[in-house]
């Protein structure tokens, strides 16, 4: 009976039930994860968005009055008929801040690249102690941030820094130089500090990644007579190019977002104030919290920005595969 | 009533407050949590801003940089009324500094001035007096300096300050312009004043003492840089606050009983006085305590003339109260607190109350230029006269 | 042969060099760690003083030990909740066709580089909102930004590699999703999930701007927070002494797990992490 | 007991077309042996039966009842994968006790002698404290085989079991496999391959499947004797079977073809008379040629390669078409390549498929 | 032309010895395949060969010069890797003329006329622009086929080169492979693989390895005819030479063993008289069984398998022995499971081994 009836049952489009089950299981899976991430990031966000267009003080934040594009960009025509431009898009400390950001990220990036290369191909290779070496390289990365710019601060302290001192013994530096101090070499220190800092992860992304190329294509390779370091060129950089992309993706969005390092190493140094710094600055030490919002917002913006052009222009591939 | 009191300060004066806190518990029967910050000002202040907005009603006192008063004022209670009794015993001008609109916003807790430290020893192995301009200290720096250096003192330096791009540097330069009479950058009235040749000639000044009488790395320098200069025996002279009074004369010091303090030098000019920027700490109500009364209370309590009495005899902090500079047993203990009476009076307080709430801006604005001119990027004219434009744009149609 | 010799000097010149490059500052800092007072001021190359002090004023003043303590109840918490929160969503991301999924993914992407600057106020607003602050939940709460979206992304590729075999397996044998998350996977993501625990477990350790907005007292404090507050006795003082030891203290955990699961993280992204 | 029938099925991932209409009708107790070139749809004919994927179109009945909608664990199926798909951080044991230990309402004395009774037939007792990766492949097709065997299915599936062990063990699964179907003669065994002797030795009835369609389904001997079309005569035997186009040059009784190039041979197949002059294809297996010794031949050549397998050998014949001819011949004749020889074969292996490569039927 | 010499060759990785001196002597041009069971250690023969690996001990000539130092681009030689090793990012062109653009010396159009001419020898020249992934397994094991002769090796090294393709294709990559040994005459070609098939139809000559060592040299019909000791006898062949213990009962002329609950047995065998006694072992192959009709039978017992393949049957007949004797017969035999058969089989199949397993030769 039940049997008849069941046959005459035009078949459900919405699929079996196991599918069902597992869509629906799916977003239960979801909901949890979604949820906080929706507080603790898609919400705070939209505030940031929104007070980027309202007049919002930090002692004022309740009675915030929207004022539009203002923060942004705002026209003013004088009496005398004189056109004002104000706002983040013609102010000209936060385009030195994002000029100081794209530098910083494009050096520390490109450099961390070629190094976390260097190293990665060095642990790659089979010799004895790898094990303690692979541990000893992970070291600059597992110290605290801000333990690490406290203790390069230290090193590069201009006096009493062994920085300095090294240097002066191999006789690189005739006179001791404040590396943090200096206009020239804020910036290189941060990126002494940064490249240190980060390079050993870009090595262990980057290492992931040679340990994915199929070793018979090295023998062939040997057995085609080609040289290692054309070997490299022509083998092994184009196999790990995907990883590689991955790998400079993560670490430029992190190096676009640099704060603390700076923060601690050389805040104020017009030549290393980056973008968050500026947004931090405006938020809480300056009395404008919505033009802060509004570089926060623009920050935002431009990492986006970033990232999917670097998706689409590199290609880059995050599926795995699939 | 359960206090919470937030305050960066450090180590020793820590443990001075929680002693007095101590006190205070004892005679009114409150409990007092004090909440430690970092000692960076700035992070102090971004922290406390953010605090207030959000009506965080955690805590009660705050401890307040003599700067902060107009940019918190709203959100803190006025203590007018409740202080009307003692008031009168401060400083008018610190009353002053934290009287925004007729509200005063914090009392004063201590007070703080630089002053120039010399080597004693250098000083008389040399026949100089310490210097009274600042021309007579760049000379006597580079003597020394020089002679020492020939003499085998390979990293001896003349004079160390706070070069660093940060609020320190706008104290050094306000002495700096102030005393060689260039004005305090924003005038009470509010007038930006700070493009004048004299302050140009007070910074340019400056520059010709870096990697000169002055070590490159002092363009990085804050206090303790110097202060580590100095205490291991390779500055001539130094500006620093007090606290590096009792430091120098520690046990591992290689100055111990070698210097001595005086008055930061003035400019050559006539009528030129020395200029120390007024630092100093007080304390605030929040607005939003739930424990005003006990709150305001302690506040009394702490910047009562016993405390300050104690204060100034267990962490050398400088009294707000005047009567304290004649106290025979602070005199006894702590020998330099009338000295700096001297100091202190040439104090001039930075353009905190005119700017009101933009002058982190401003002092950021001009600790830049001042940065950028004495580091060699760009002459101290331009410099300013940029400043001035970004000084007026930030003014906008009154501070 | 003698080239073969020039060439294994040279590598092994190599692999030194990068070994001294990567551990000298943590070096200086033990041994800054052990001097005090003026000797901080000398440059030192080999260890000469060794005192205890400053570790001995780190432990015993203020609260540093409770700061440990927090720190490693919040990092831990934090790892146990964004894992138990990023295996149950990497299974749906990764195991079930829904419409949506691509965006999904990408935007637990785009999560991942907030600046964190951007979000500290409506954070902050919210932790008072909930009624958490000064408590170590408002940091829990806090760091899911940054460790959720990274856990969910490497787990989802991890995930998307295992066998659909030992899935349909289960399914056939009558497991619910549920099921198969907890009793079937689970077990075999373990590289997997030492891998983003770990790297969470840093992430959350290390974390400095929110420890300081969202906790008002000693007791609630992080270490990197205790790290910052350490002070000298006078204002302007910095103890560097001090800081060195407590950067010590702070740091050998971390490089004592690194050096444990130095193989598993390798291994954890290799088979997850990044696979172009 | 359970009977299967298929009717209609469909199935299509987004806009590509897998299935193309399924009809089968498998009885109880049943050996059924799905095979077809790689790509053709096997497996997802076996998922779709097992419940893993949504039919898209058609009814799926077990035991009479339409189980479309129904979740795989409810169809009373078990399912042994190709790749074992053994829980690797479960014991033999628990990995065969896993699926009743869900199923709640089996105390714990029921799902043990249930896990011994199959690891007993399976002889696999000894192993059930280890870890699958402390096994043998072969041993963990067994345990996979085992954890089916608790399920106590009406349908067992196999998506090719063996294709991941060596030559041996592939020989001695097949026949356990094969013993296992023998001691459960209720149950219906689905079963896909892509290796013919598997398929041949295995099946009750065997599934062509060619590009999501049916081509034949019969006994094995049925379909190698009497393949319904030319893609079934190639697809099963090894070598495959040597195929020609040739003429009908007279259809009806006794009729007559004529591979292109060759004589004319008469073959015993029903060839309509109206088919005279079509175009057709004419096969022999090259198990089923001879070298001719009477100087009667279908095809002469000359020998380009000479394979001697032990056995048997097999020659390559060029007979001027565009592929050679095959011919598996004892080893103890001797040929050389170069040799030119005559191939015959007796009448009756001679198949004829028509213009669409349908068979004709043989008489 | 290029003789292989090996002396002694011994291989160890640390502690583990891998192989145990290996003597061999190959002629320039010959087609020798290496045979053995799984982890014998083929592999890392072919690889000492090619240079991938250090020899530990021993000495390796090619063309009469000692080339343990050799970088393997010196050698002489190219290799093709069971997964093809292609440059998965260059285009099949690219892949070809890799080596060869690197090597310097060549100019462009002679590049572009080598890889033509491989292209074309092995029909891939429609495919020279795509990117591996884009070829089926045949087309890229084909292209890396072609990327060694491109080098124009003196000798060629095969690793398993075709067990990643499916049957048809194996079996159409065989044939081509061995047109490709008859097209270059001078090159010599060592070739491993485990595949019997491709063994037998291969080589000119097998080496059979065990554990490290060499267990005959020889050409396929040698080793399967007169295998020289129990392991080649057991290894060669589908399914394996059924053996069993035996007793000898009488050596020298027409020597007499007794299969263990078997009758005796007369075989042509060169067994010593002083033999009588020994305990020994008998093999006959399944395809060497026939049905006795006559009465007279090697062995009796009942049938307990049969699997129809279609154009012979197995059966698995129980002797009475832990193992089922396999017969392969004619399909046209009608024989059911439960049948009692009597297998026989001709006198000069059977073989003896004695009790280390060395075969006693047949006469
Ligand atoms: N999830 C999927 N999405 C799209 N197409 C698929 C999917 N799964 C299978 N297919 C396609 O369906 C067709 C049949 O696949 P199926 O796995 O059933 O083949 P098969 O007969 O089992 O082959 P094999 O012998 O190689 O296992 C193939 O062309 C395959 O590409
Ligand atoms: N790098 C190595 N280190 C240690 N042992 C090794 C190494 N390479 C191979 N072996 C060992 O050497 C033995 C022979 O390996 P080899 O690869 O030559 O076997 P093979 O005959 O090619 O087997 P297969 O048929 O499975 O390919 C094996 O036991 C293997 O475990
Ligand atoms: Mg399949
Ligand atoms: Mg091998």
């Amino acid at each position: 009976m039940a049997v008849a009836e069941s046959l005459d049952m035009p078949v459900a489009k919405a699929g079996s039930e196991l599918i069902r089950q597992r869509v629906r299981a799916a977003w239960i899976f979801l909901a949890p994860m979604l949820v906080v991430l929706a507080m603790v990031a898609g919400w705070p966000l939209l505030r940031s968005i929104y007070f980027s267009f309202t007049n919002a003080s930090l002692t004022n934040i309740e009675g915030a009055q929207w004022i539009g594009f203002e923060n942004y960009l705002s026209v003013t025509t004088l009496k005398s008929g004189r056109v004002i431009y104000d706002g983040l898009l013609v102010d000209p400390l936060w385009w030195q801040s994002v000029w100081n950001t794209v530098r910083f990220s494009v050096v520390s990036v490109v450099m961390e690249t070629i190094i976390g290369m260097m190293v990665a191909l060095v642990l790659n290779a089979e010799f004895r102690g790898r094990g303690i070496v692979r541990a000893a390289i992970l070291i600059p990365w597992a110290i605290p941030t801000i333990v690490s710019a406290k203790m390069w601060a230290w090193m590069l302290n201009d006096q009493f820094g062994i920085i300095n001192d090294i240097l002066l013994h191999l006789g690189l530096i005739s006179t001791k130089i404040a590396w943090t101090a200096n206009a020239d070499t804020a910036m290189l220190a941060v990126l002494v500090v940064d490249i240190w800092k980060t390079t050993p992860f870009m090595a262990l992304l980057i290492l992931a990644g040679l340990q994915m190329i199929p070793g018979d294509i090295y023998e062939a390779a040997k057995i085609d007579g080609v040289h290692p370091i054309k070997v490299f060129w022509k083998v092994t950089l184009p196999l790990v190019r995907p990883a590689l992309m991955v790998a400079v993706i993560f670490r430029m969005l992190d190096a676009l977002r640099i704060f603390d390092l700076i923060y601690v190493l050389t805040a104020n140094n017009s030549q290393t104030k980056t973008m968050s710094v500026f947004a931090r600055e405006n938020l809480f030490d300056f009395d404008k919290f919505a033009y802060g919002s509004a570089a926060s917002t623009m920050l935002f913006l431009i990492l986006t920005v970033i990232t999917v052009v670097y998706i689409i222009v590199g290609k880059v591939n995050f599926e795995g595969g699939r | 009533a359960n206090l919470q009191i937030v305050s960066g300060d450090t180590g020793n004066g820590l443990a001075v407050l929680r002693e007095k806190l101590d006190l205070f518990e004892k005679a009114t029967g409150n409990k007092v949590t004090i909440v430690p910050m970092p000692s960076s000002t700035t992070d102090q202040f971004g922290q406390y801003k953010l605090w207030l907005a959000a009506g965080n009603s955690d805590i009660d006192v705050y401890q307040t940089d003599v700067i902060w008063a107009p940019q918190l004022a709203e959100q803190l209670v006025d203590l007018t009324d409740a202080t009307k009794d003692v008031i009168g015993q401060h400083f008018p001008s610190i009353v002053e500094s934290q009287t925004v609109n007729g509200k005063l916003v914090a009392m004063p807790l201590f007070t703080d001035a630089p002053a120039l430290y010399y080597r004693k020893d250098l000083l008389e192995k040399y026949g100089k007096t310490p210097p009274k301009t600042w021309e007579e200290l760049a000379a006597t720096a580079k003597e020394i300096q020089d002679k020492e250096r020939e003499a085998g003192s390979k990293d001896i330096w003349g004079f160390v300050f706070q070069g660093n791009a940060y609020e320190g540097l706008t104290c050094n330069a306000l002495e700096w312009v102030k005393s060689n009479g260039g004005g305090q950058i924003v005038e009470a009235d509010g007038t930006i004043s700070i493009n004048n040749p004299k302050a140009a000639a007070a910074l340019e000044a400056v520059k010709g003492w870096v990697n000169n009488i002055s070590p490159p790395g002092v363009l990085a320098y804050q206090e303790e840089e110097a202060r580590g200069v100095w205490q291991t025996g390779n500055a001539v002279f130094m500006r620093n606050w007090p606290y590096a009074y009792g430091l120098g004369n520690g046990a591992d010091s290689a100055v111990k009983d070698k210097f001595d303090v005086v008055p930061l030098p003035a400019g050559s000019a006539e009528g030129d006085k020395s200029a120390a920027t007024l630092g100093g700490w007080n304390l605030a109500v929040s607005k939003y305590s739930k424990n005003q009364k006990e709150a305001i209370e302690m506040v009394k309590f702490l910047a009562s003339k016993d405390m300050q009495k104690l204060q100034a005899m267990k962490a050398s902090n400088l009294p707000t109260i005047i009567d304290l500079y004649d106290d025979a047993d602070i005199a006894k203990t702590v020998p330099i607190i009338p000295r700096w009476k001297e100091v202190f009076l040439n104090a001039v307080p930075r353009p905190s109350a005119p700017t009101k709430v933009k002058y982190n801006e401003v002092s950021s604005n001009f600790w830049t230029a001042v940065h950028n001119t004495i580091s060699g990027n760009g002459s101290a004219a331009d410099n300013l006269e940029l400043l001035e434009a970004q000084l007026t744009k930030l003014k906008g149609a009154s501070w | 042969m003698l080239w073969h010799v020039i060439k294994r000097t040279a590598f092994y010149l190599l692999v030194v060099g990068i070994v001294v490059v990567s551990i000298f500052p943590f070096y200086y800092a033990i041994i800054t760690s052990f001097k005090s007072g003026t000797a901080l001021f000398q440059i030192d190359y080999w260890p000469k003083t060794f005192s205890l002090t400053n570790y001995n004023s780190v432990l015993t003043t203020g609260s540093f030990v409770r700061n440990l303590g927090n720190s490693l109840f919040i990092a831990s918490v934090v790892v146990a909740i964004s894992l138990l929160l990023a295996v149950t969503a990497s299974f749906a991301l990764s195991r079930v066709r829904f419409s949506g999924r691509s965006l999904l993914l990408f935007t637990i992407l785009a999560v991942s580089m907030f600046p964190q600057i951007a979000v500290l106020s409506g954070l902050f607003e919210l932790v008072r909102f909930f009624g958490i602050f000064n408590t170590p939940f408002a940091l829990i709460f806090s760091y899911m930004i940054f460790t959720l979206p990274f856990t969910v992304w490497v787990l989802t590729t991890f995930m998307r590699d295992l066998p659909i075999e030992i899935e349909e397996a289960a399914i056939v044998d009558g497991a619910s999703s549920w099921v198969i998350v907890t009793r079937v996977f689970l077990p075999l993501m373990w590289p997997a999930l030492v891998t983003t625990g770990l790297l969470a477990f840093i992430a959350a350790w290390n974390e400095f701007l929110f420890a300081l907005t969202f906790t008002s007292s000693n007791e609630t404090r992080t270490v990197p927070v205790a790290i910052a507050l350490l002070s000298g006795n006078s204002q302007f003082e910095i103890p560097w002494g001090n800081i060195m030891a407590a950067s010590v203290i702070v740091t050998v955990p971390l490089v004592v797990l690194v050096l444990i699961f130095q193989r598993k993280i390798i291994s954890g992204l290799t088979a997850g992490g990044v696979k172009g | 007991m359970a009977d299967l029938l298929l009717r209609g099925i469909k199935k299509s991932y987004g806009n590509v077309k897998v299935l193309h209409g399924i009809d089968l009708d498998i009885r109880a107790g049943e050996f059924i042996v799905f095979v077809g070139p790689s790509g053709c749809g096997k497996s997802t004919l076996l998922r779709l039966i097992a419940g893993l994927e949504d039919i898209t179109a058609g009814t799926l009945q077990i035991d009479g009842q339409v189980v479309n909608q129904l979740a795989p664990s409810k169809r009373g199926i078990a399912m042994v994968f190709q790749s074992y798909a053994l829980y690797p951080h479960m014991t033999v044991y628990d990995n065969m006790a896993f699926g009743m230990k869900l199923a709640k309402g089996h105390d714990k004395s029921e799902i043990d002698k249930r896990v011994r009774e199959a690891a007993n037939i399976l002889q696999i007792t000894p192993y059930l404290d280890r870890l699958p990766k402390q096994l043998s492949g072969g041993q963990r097709q067994r345990v996979a085989i085992g954890r089916a065997i608790v399920r106590d299915p009406k349908v067992f599936l196999f998506d090719e079991p063996l294709s991941n062990l060596d030559a041996a063990l592939r020989v001695a699964t097949r026949i356990e496999i094969n013993k296992l179907h023998e001691s459960m003669p209720g149950v219906t065994m689905i079963y896909v391959t892509h290796d013919q002797v598997e398929a041949m030795t295995l099946a009750d009835r065997i599934v062509v499947l060619n590009a999501g369609r049916v081509e034949q389904v019969g006994p094995p001997m049925e379909l190698y004797h009497n393949p319904a079309n030319l893609f079934v005569a190639r697809f099963l035997g090894s070598p495959s079977m040597n195929t020609m186009p040739c003429t009908v040059v007279s259809g009806g009784a006794n009729p007559v073809v004529k591979p292109d190039g060759c004589d004319p041979i008469v073959v015993q197949a029903t060839i309509p008379v109206s088919a005279a002059g079509a175009k057709a294809t004419f096969g022999v297996r090259p198990e089923d040629l001879d070298i001719s010794t009477n100087g009667e031949a279908i095809f002469r050549g000359k020998v380009d390669i000479v394979e001697q397998l032990g056995e048997v050998t097999l020659i390559y014949v060029d007979v001027g078409a565009p592929e050679p001819i095959v011919a598996k011949i004892p080893n103890d004749t001797v040929i050389a390549k170069g040799d030119t020889v005559a191939l015959t074969s007796e009448r009756r292996h001679l198949q004829v498929f028509d213009e669409n490569g349908i068979a004709y039927p043989r008489t």
